[in-house]
């Protein structure tokens, strides 16, 4: 297995789980930003592609003690990415710094090799070529390709908003490494009207996120597989940090 | 020399090395790779300019502040503006809007309907010449009715105005939260429009409303909750819900009272019980009488109608009596049909709470001044109930109009037993509809008049009812109209002129600058939000509790059917006005539509009780309609209650949303509110079998 | 020249000594075989025109049949390179009855799953990427070379044989390149011994190494999780068998004995001993990831199965059915020598390593990892049905031909006197 | 069938002699395909177009002394104008300046209609490709080179400043693109170079250069 770099800047993101009231604006703007086509019949989850998918969580237990929670998950853009050292074909790496795993469609093949290895499903294949009702086409933003059918594709923490914020910061003349918080945020990260998400560089002190993610309801999904994520949550119900991770019966979740 | 076979091979040969020394077939295989990047049939990006244009949307119910970004004046994103004092992030409508310039559903043309029923194109001066006919012959005696489904717009005073230059007065919004409130309120003795300060509430217990997902200005009050919950942190603002589904407010509230659905009152009245004997009191002068109201809703009481859970209603409570700015939100679970009953309730609620005319309590807003001389203002026309003039001309207790106007509404979807409601406007000869889709009702109209979309237009949005605060803001068009539609304002006076009527304003634009005026705003300098906020409130004083309507309205019979019924309302599958825009369609969850099917939520108890298992297809029945659906099951839903996902269902629009899923509208069934007369469906119940 | 026209008429380009049948009643049957292939080229088509959405994969199944097929065959095609590194370099000689046989089938299988990838990634055009592009620390890359490089020496392997033919072989040349090519057997005998061990490896590994998979997530030795070597050795269990198998539905198809029974019996000997191996291996991996592996990602073995199609049943059938049992069965010589045990044991090897990689493949993606995730569940449609049979009769019409042009069997015309 | 089968094994018998040319067809098959692939084939491939009006940055550079950046211009938030528009042209052409019959042809078809230029682009990427100009700036390459802005724009962009028209614009007739469009290896001569590293901030990880 291959090494993994740090990086001096980290995105990342913290959802408050707490805040999320699960009204799929984040999926909606996603898909805007992203140029993600529409689909007639979006029933089948397992073909619908939307790199932002909220999840619903429950606790389990039956009316009235029932609670349910919803969890938005994008990439994790792991610190030790499962898919990137699996690709034959070097379309996916994680060796920028901001540590974004990317992923470059017109050199992706398709094998779905990466798919089989992520645990969250965050990657998502296309099956056919992406088609927009007539004229629709000309809301697609000019930031982000549009992917051709086989190729696969996930989310990347809106990369092209970053590229953006370092220009601007070029041409005003700030350091292009050193941007503030808030200088560049994803699209769902600012469409949610709750802030259940925050992001920023979690390495950077001057950032909120960096606080968030320390908090001691902080947690991240799959933890002890070691995929290292780059995406936190945060709830104060025990119970959804215990979905965050698998527990054997007796162990203790912690927070 | 003749070439033989074997001096071919060899000639091959040689071809074949010499080729692959040329870059022939590397090249080609390079090319080809890079034709498969940029397939001709695949969209292309095209680079521009970016701008911004700050406006309001039109289309999401919640009145969102947004800003659009164009691209060398292409619209590509409608993207959250956080200095707008509406906005602060997207509602998953207002976030699909730019999309849905281009739905395919999208009216393009002025469209009249032929004798087989038909729809051919029409030019707009033949439209208009159709339209002064047609309203020709409904001069006179309320035989023109107009129906709208704006409840913020200053372009109803045009349609109301025109309606009363004709003689009538059968105008009528679209039922929300508005109307109920608004009668609760003038039985209370209120003036102006009843105004919720969340912003600065520190408890926010909202019954039925669904504060966080349809009811009020949305993402203003997501907003708020925002502010309040600190990432991980203990909440400043604590939230409880009560209703029958733990839908979206529920989710994220701290306290879940799961309730019958239709008993909001009774659960307020049991908090008030519980309340009073904590000591709380009101200045009102009728007191008494509310506090002996109060005492026959003791928690056993309330425990046996509403199914609430005696402990947790007291320590509701007493999180109420504790918390220094508590705020109660009373209102429909679907945002309609809830009648004046519950509002009441939770206003008297908020009186013992001390939090009339408070900080993070009830506000009373200053209604803006009328700039059609000749309309209705809002007031008077949130008195008129269109489901039960409805109803009359349906038995034909009243006479049935000559001509009917739609302004963006889809009754024949959206009204409480919509079978019977398209049934009724059979009735009418001539019908008209200004719509930018052609949706259910545009396709039951002789007219249909394509208006330009929010985006596309100047309009405004004067404080949807539920804020806190005076809140004007404009809509300004981010473009022009993609196709061949017109202002609706501005065809209404010059429909009005040929008619020989002069409405007092030149141009739509004309009326919206005398309405913001009106509200004090000046847009005369570029503004990041082209919004207006003021913190004028009109004085609350003797408010009266009204127990003597209370004690009538409150006398909610429990429905005659296996389970009840509770519609659930979420933005993502749109409005009655959009259906379920492209993007949405992901949105929606799994257990929610297969395919064309519908799934209703019920409890693992309840399914027990009717002997059902998850993905089992049932038939709900009542005498207003049925239709069948499948069962999923979900712990969020209170015993003996099927909840059903409302907003499906559509047999018009595109391929979105046409033909998917049930319209829960077909099951509920409009009934009259004892002591104030308003149209009432939030208690419907229905037969279950297995189908 | 000659001619008895009771022969058939194609007679003259029949392997020496041995007698076919008639051409019509040959060319039914490929015509038979042909509609088999034309349903799969549509299939084919569709799927490269439309794109894979046309099958029955989806974002959860990025692998199903195919993969599951491929991994399938190119185990059951192992047989060619281990009956071809005993019959060259361990130089058991009686091998070379069956060896063509072998050579052919591990032709099939390769050429066949290659055939298949071609449809099963997104962009078949730019499938060159994985030689030009290659990710050195991918384990896909090592199966694309590998596979690709093992193919072309089965190619080697299998052009001698069909210059062998009567008619061609009699130019000199071509005699005289067949000659030279039996020569240099035992040196891509070696390579592809080689070659064949590392790809089979490199198929296991590509899931050991998914350690965000715990269904399949191995730990190994040096770079190589464990799957690497159970791959190797259950193909090398497996292939040996399934040749024979594939021999035997020629006999009744052709109502000839084309290999003697010796021959047979010493292949199961063969595939037994190296299945012992195997189910050794592959049980003790089985407890070290129920007891190690699964807990320590928080799972339980309980959880990792679901329901009846990804019931423990199946891990009980690949481990005892289809592993332990055939294993005894092919190693002991009064069972092995039992005909009707023998083939029992060896259709129920070829299923239980068929059985593997099915749940390495479709059960590992269907386990769910997250613990608020569902288990889904895969079947695949016509298109991927359509696509492998084209595969099946592409074999089918491989061999048809090479039996009745080819001397496939040197021991054909002894036994059938 | 047979007999032919017989017939060309027959003549195996005599080699070489009889199906002659020795290693003559190999030759020639060589050659012509050489000929084919280098020099044939190159040119097939591409169609040529000219440019609507043939434009003289040489006359804009030394007589009107502008640089590349009053035309090509980057906006304010850091994103790239390229190419002007009629309008920014109108600028100074509103009339005719010149004696240029294209300049005059410019102001009739373009500036008075309002038209806009479909100038040919030589360097346009694929949408797959993000490109900064903002990040590839004078400051940024001249902390160790020498460039003249010309220069700079000339490391990729064909160096048209002394030219009196433009050249041919070569379009690949398979993927649309021009001959010149710039490919991955030549991006990867500086984002590759890690001399640059640390000075420029550049990278060569993949997402900066691929959206």
């Amino acid at each position: 297995m291959s090494s993994f770099k740090e990086f001096k800047i980290k995105w990342g993101m913290a959802i408050d789980l707490d805040k999320c009231t699960g009204c799929g604006a984040c999926m909606v703007a996603c898909q805007a930003e992203n140029n993600i086509a529409p689909q007639p019949d979006a029933s089948n989850k397992l073909k619908s592609l939307n790199w932002l998918v909220v999840y619903e969580l429950t606790n389990g237990k039956s009316f009235p003690e029932h609670e349910v929670a919803y969890l938005p998950r994008p990439c994790m853009q792991c610190g030790k990415p499962s898919c990137v050292s699996v690709c034959p074909v070097i379309a996916t790496d994680k060796n920028e710094e901001g540590g974004i795993v990317s992923q470059v469609y017109p050199r992706c093949i398709g094998c779905r090799y990466c798919m089989a290895s992520c645990p969250y499903h965050a990657r998502y294949f296309n099956w056919f070529d992406p088609t927009w009702p007539e004229g629709m086409d000309k809301t697609l933003t000019p930031d982000v390709s549009v992917r051709p059918r086989g190729v696969v594709e996930k989310c990347s923490f809106c990369h092209h908003r970053f590229m953006q914020a370092k220009d601007k910061a070029r041409v005003e003349g700030r350091d292009p490494n050193a941007l503030n918080d808030g200088d560049y945020i994803t699209s769902c990260t600012e469409a949610c009207p709750n802030g259940a998400i925050v992001f920023g560089d979690v390495n950077n002190p001057a950032h909120k996120v960096h606080e968030l993610v320390k908090s001691k309801y902080a947690f991240r999904l799959l933890e002890r597989l070691g995929t290292d994520p780059q995406v936190y949550y945060l709830s104060r119900r025990e119970w959804v940090r215990r979905l965050g991770d698998n527990y054997l019966e007796n162990e203790k979740v912690k927070g | 020399m003749a070439l033989d076979r074997r001096g071919f091979l060899k000639f091959i040969g040689g071809a074949t090395a010499g080729i692959l020394a040329t870059p022939v077939v590397w090249k080609s295989l390079d090319d080809v790779s890079i034709w498969t990047q940029n397939w001709s049939w695949i969209p292309r990006n095209i680079d521009g300019a970016n701008s911004y244009v700050p406006t309001v949307s039109k289309l999401c119910p919640s009145a969102v502040g947004v800003k659009v970004r164009l691209v060398d004046g292409r619209p590509v994103r409608v993207l959250t503006n956080n200095d707008h004092p509406l906005g602060g992030g997207l509602s998953s409508i207002a976030a699909a809007e730019v999309q849905l310039l281009y739905s395919p559903s999208r009216m393009k043309r002025p469209l009249k309907r032929t004798a087989d029923g038909a729809y051919v194109g029409i030019t707009w001066e033949e439209a208009e010449a159709m339209l002064v006919e047609g309203l020709k012959k409904a001069k006179g005696g309320d035989k023109l009715a107009v129906i709208s489904g704006d409840e913020t717009g200053t372009v109803n005073e045009l349609f109301t105005a025109l309606a009363a230059e004709m003689g009538s007065k059968s105008c009528f919004i679209m039922p929300g939260e508005a109307q109920p409130a608004a009668k609760a309120w003038e039985l209370m003795g209120g003036e102006g429009q009843v105004g919720y300060d969340i912003e600065k509430s520190d408890y926010v217990l909202a019954i039925g409303a669904n504060v966080l997902e349809t009811w009020g200005p949305v993402i203003r009050n997501r907003h708020a909750f925002r502010v309040g919950r600190p990432h991980g942190e203990a909440p400043a603002v604590r939230f409880a819900y009560a209703g029958p589904v733990q839908n979206n407010t529920a989710a994220t509230a701290d306290v879940w009272l799961a309730i019958r659905p239709g008993t909001e009152a009774v659960l307020a009245l049991g908090l008030a019980n519980l309340l009073i004997k904590a000591g709380a009191t009101s200045p009102a002068a009728d007191f008494a009488d509310f506090k002996a109201l109060a005492a026959k809703f003791t928690p056993e009481q309330v425990a046996a109608q509403t199914g609430v859970d005696a402990k947790r209603l007291a320590a509701v409570a007493q999180e109420l009596a504790k918390a220094k700015r508590p705020l109660v939100i009373a209102g429909s679970e679907f945002g309609q049909g809830g009648g004046a009953a519950p509002v009441l309730a939770g206003l008297a609620l908020n009186a013992l709470l001390g939090s009339m005319n408070r900080e993070g309590g009830i506000r009373a807003l200053p209604y803006a001044r009328k700039v059609v001389p000749a309309a209705m203002d809002r007031k008077a026309l949130l008195q008129n109930d269109l489901v039960a003039w409805l109803g009359k001309v349906a038995s034909g207790k009243s006479a049935a109009p000559q001509a009917v106007v739609f302004y963006e509404a889809n009754p024949v979807y959206a009204l409480p037993q919509a079978d019977a409601m398209k049934a009724t406007l059979t009735k009418v000869p001539f019908k008209v509809a200004f719509t930018s889709f052609l949706d259910e009702t545009a396709m039951a109209c002789d007219l249909v008049l394509p208006v330009p979309m929010g985006l596309e237009r100047f309009d405004d949005v004067d404080t949807p009812y539920g804020c806190g605060q005076v809140v004007y803001a404009l809509a300004v068009p981010a473009l022009a109209p993609l196709v061949d539609a017109r202002p609706a304002g501005d065809v209404v006076i010059g429909v009005a002129k040929k008619l020989g009527a002069d409405l007092g304003v030149a141009t739509f634009a004309d009326a919206l600058k005398a309405k913001a005026e009106a509200r004090g705003a000046s847009f005369t300098e570029p503004s990041a939000t082209n919004a207006h906020v003021s913190n004028a409130v009109l004085p609350v004083n003797g408010i009266a509790l009204r127990a003597d309507v209370l004690s009538k309205a409150i006398d909610v019979k429990a429905p005659a059917f296996p389970v009840a019924l509770a519609p659930v309302a979420k933005l993502n599958v749109g409005t009655s006005k959009t259906a379920t825009p492209p993007f949405n369609t992901k949105t929606v969850r799994r257990w929610e539509i297969q395919g064309k099917e519908l799934y209703v939520l019920m409890n693992g108890a309840t399914a027990a009780k009717l002997g059902l298992r998850m993905h089992d297809r049932i038939e709900l029945s009542n005498p207003a309609g049925k239709f069948t659906a499948r069962v999923n099951l979900f712990e969020g839903v209170i015993n003996d209650t099927v909840a059903v996902p409302a907003g499906h269902g559509h047999t018009a629009f595109d391929e979105f949303s046409k033909g998917k899923g049930e319209n829960v509208m077909r099951l509920l069934a409009a009934g009259a509110e004892p002591g104030t007369g308003l149209s009432v469906w939030t208690s419907a119940g229905a037969n279950i079998a297995k189908a | 020249m000659d001619k008895n026209y009771d022969l058939p008429i194609d007679a003259a380009l029949f392997p020496e000594g041995c007698t076919r049948c008639s051409l019509s009643k040959f060319l039914v049957w490929i015509t038979i075989v042909m509609a088999v292939f034309g349903w799969g080229l549509y299939a084919a088509y569709r799927v490269l025109a439309e794109g894979l959405g046309v099958t029955g994969l989806d974002d959860y199944f990025g692998f199903g049949l195919w993969i599951t097929f491929d991994l399938a065959v190119i185990a059951l095609g192992a047989g060619a390179f281990f009956t071809g590194l005993l019959r060259y370099i361990l130089n058991i000689d009686p091998l070379k009855n069956i060896i063509n046989l072998t050579v052919i089938v591990g032709f099939l299988c390769y050429s066949g799953a290659m055939l298949v990838l071609v449809l099963d990634v997104g962009q078949p055009l730019r499938a060159w990427f994985g030689y030009w592009h290659a990710n050195v620390h991918s384990m896909l890359t090592e199966v694309i070379f590998c596979i690709t490089c093992y193919c072309l020496v089965l190619v080697i392997e299998y052009v001698p044989l069909i210059l062998e033919q009567k008619q061609l072989n009699r130019n000199k040349l071509v005699h005289a390149i067949a000659h030279n090519f039996h020569l240099m057997m035992p040196l891509f005998a070696g390579i592809g011994a080689f070659l064949s061990t590392f790809h089979q490896g490199s198929l296991g590994g590509m899931y050991g190494v998914l350690f965000a998979r715990p269904y399949i997530a191995r730990d190994g030795f040096f770079i190589w999780p464990w799957t690497f070597f159970l791959y190797v050795l259950s193909a090398v269990g497996s292939g040996p068998v399934f040749t024979v198998l594939v021999c035997t539905i020629m006999e009744k198809m052709t109502g000839k004995q084309l290999v003697s029974w010796e021959i047979k019996s010493l292949m199961g000997k063969i595939a037994g001993t190296m299945l012992t191996v195997y189910m050794v291996f592959k049980l003790a991996d089985t407890w070290a990831w129920a007891n190690d592996i699964l807990p320590r990602s928080g799972l339980t073995f309980d959880q990792v199965f679901y329901g009846w199609i990804y019931g423990k049943w199946l891990l009980w059938a690949e481990l005892f059915a289809c592993g332990v049992l055939p294993a005894i069965l092919l190693i002991i010589p009064s069972t092995r020598n039992n005909r009707t045990l023998f083939y029992t044991a060896a259709i129920l090897d070829c299923i239980g390593v068929t059985i593997n990689r099915y749940v390495m493949t479709v059960q590992a993606l269907a386990a769910p990892v997250m613990p608020f995730d569902t288990w889904e569940t895969y079947a695949p449609n016509w298109a991927e049905w359509g696509a492998s049979a084209m595969i099946m009769a592409y074999a089918a019409l491989i061999l048809s031909l090479s039996y009745r042009y080819l001397p496939v069997f040197p021991q054909e015309v002894k036994l059938n006197k | 069938m047979e007999d032919r089968q017989l017939n060309s094994s027959g003549c195996a018998k005599d080699g070489g002699k009889c199906c002659g040319g020795g290693i003559t067809p190999f030759l020639v098959g060589l050659v012509v395909s050489l000929i084919f692939g280098w020099w044939v084939f190159p040119d097939m491939i591409y169609s040529k177009k000219e440019q609507p009006i043939r434009f003289s940055h040489k006359v804009h550079m030394e007589s009107a002394g502008m640089e590349c950046k009053q035309c090509h211009v980057l906006r304010e938030d850091g994103t790239f104008a390229g190419l002007p528009s009629t309008a920014s042209c109108a600028d100074c052409h509103s009339d005719v300046l010149g004696s240029d019959p294209e300049e005059a042809r410019f102001v009739n078809e373009y500036v008075k209609t309002g038209k806009e230029v479909k100038w040919l682009v030589y360097q346009i990427q694929p949408d797959n490709v993000f490109f900064s100009h903002a990040a590839h700036s004078l400051d940024g390459c001249n902390q160790c080179h020498d460039f003249k802005e010309s220069e700079l724009c000339a490391q990729c962009h064909p160096d048209v400043a002394n030219s009196d028209s433009a050249p041919t614009h070569f379009e690949n007739k398979l993927t649309g693109y021009s001959k010149q469009t710039m490919k991955m290896w030549q991006c990867e001569r500086c984002h590759a170079n890690e001399n640059h590293y640390g000075v420029t901030n550049s990278s060569n990880a993949c997402f900066v250069c691929h959206k």
